[in-house]
């Protein structure tokens, strides 16, 4: 099972917070994550200004993610 | 260090007098940063501000940005505090806090952080201005309203580097 | 610019949130250098300070660093307080605080500032040690104990260039 | 007339605080200002760390000094 969450603008767009994913058993990377993730909303990210983190680090779409990951995807942070 | 993610508003002198006296003996200055709401941004007037974050890696990614300034600088701690939730103009959004034996390395600290935090730490600003709501994007193509001409692919192995003295 | 110059002690922040608003309204940010007398100094231990000064040109010289720095600076208003007397280990010697619109300004002036308030400001420390008092000299020739080998004499017509970004 | 101050070391090693000099009718420079008051004090202050001020700025030892100038001798400056 992956965990996946959106915050922010993309939050908004994917218009949830969170979903869970069936764990692939192949495995997977970010991207394909972010695949699955657009598959189950129908909503397109791929493209727009995307982020991606796992188990709340930064991360590239092209890390791999295990079974009980928790996966996000943000926009460019504009704290401070 | 010590790192504050709260949605309270907050007394940065208040902050820094209770900080721990043992862990910052010996320091001869402490140079902070206060960032606060402006009533402006851009030509638009702003009414308020909503700060979303992610709580768990907000924490987590500020701790290791104040355990990298400490490896970076020749300071002695660090306080960093950053509110989330509903801010009005003037509220204080920020504020980051190097002790040092000398004043050079807490500027340079201070300015570290603050200017990673700004690239790294999980936090999104939304404006409320009399048009509506709308995010802050600090990306120069996002601006232009490029979707596809560029990146936000950042080398997350590296940080940026900082500004040296 | 608000400049002071005093025996008694002070709380930064209070006098912060003193500043005048209407002078730093739009104000995206603060950066403040607050520095404190050591309780050492090289290998000595240090019971206390006294800070002599040069009343009239301080006050004088610390408003035109002032204007300089609001001349190189995109900055909106500044604040410095320097103390004289006798002081005790921990206690505030000196503050300056500079407000801008955007973070870097108000590093670059802070630091800009601080700087060369320490090489032309007429303050004079002279340390309390448990052998006895000695005045404090920044000049390696000095503390080198070299008297005739070196000069003291700065190009006065000119600032110390400011630390750029 | 001239008013000298001395400050901080210096004033120490001249034993005041402070001198009054008669104006020299063929004027005089900072540089001529501190040798009438070493012929004064009897201390020799040149060669030594000291930095001098006009009327409340600094100035170099070649700056020409007027009658009723206020003219102070001082080490190094420590603040900050």
């Amino acid at each position: 099972m992956i965990q996946v969450k959106f915050f922010a603008s993309v939050r908004e767009r994917v218009g949830t917070e969170a979903l869970r994913l069936p764990w692939p058993e192949r495995g997977a990377t970010v991207a394909e994550v972010l695949a699955l993730a657009e598959g189950e909303t129908g909503v397109t990210l791929r493209g727009a200004h995307v982020l991606a983190a796992v188990n709340l680090q930064h991360a590239s779409f092209s890390s791999v993610v295990r079974d009980g990951d928790e996966v996000a995807f943000f926009p460019p942070v504009t704290g401070g | 260090m010590l790192v504050k993610v709260q949605q309270e508003d907050f007394d940065p002198m208040a902050e820094m007098a209770a900080f721990p006296a043992g862990r910052i003996s010996g320091a001869g200055g402490v140079v902070t940063f206060i960032g606060t709401v402006r009533d402006y941004s851009g030509t638009a007037e702003i009414l308020g501000m909503e700060i979303e974050h992610y709580p768990g890696m907000t924490e987590r990614e500020l701790e290791r940005l104040g355990a990298e300034a400490a490896r970076r600088y020749d300071m002695l701690d660090s306080l960093i505090i950053h509110r989330y939730g509903c801010l009005a103009p003037q509220d204080t959004i920020v504020m980051v806090a190097v002790w040092a034996r000398h004043r050079a390395a807490a500027f340079d600290a201070c300015r570290f952080l603050i200017d990673v935090l700004k690239t790294r730490a999980p936090f999104w600003k939304k404006e409320r201005t009399p048009e509506g709501m709308r995010w802050v994007t600090d990306c120069p193509g996002c601006r232009a309203g490029s979707r596809e001409g560029h990146t936000h692919a950042p080398d997350l192995a590296h940080y940026p580097e900082p500004v040296m003295k």
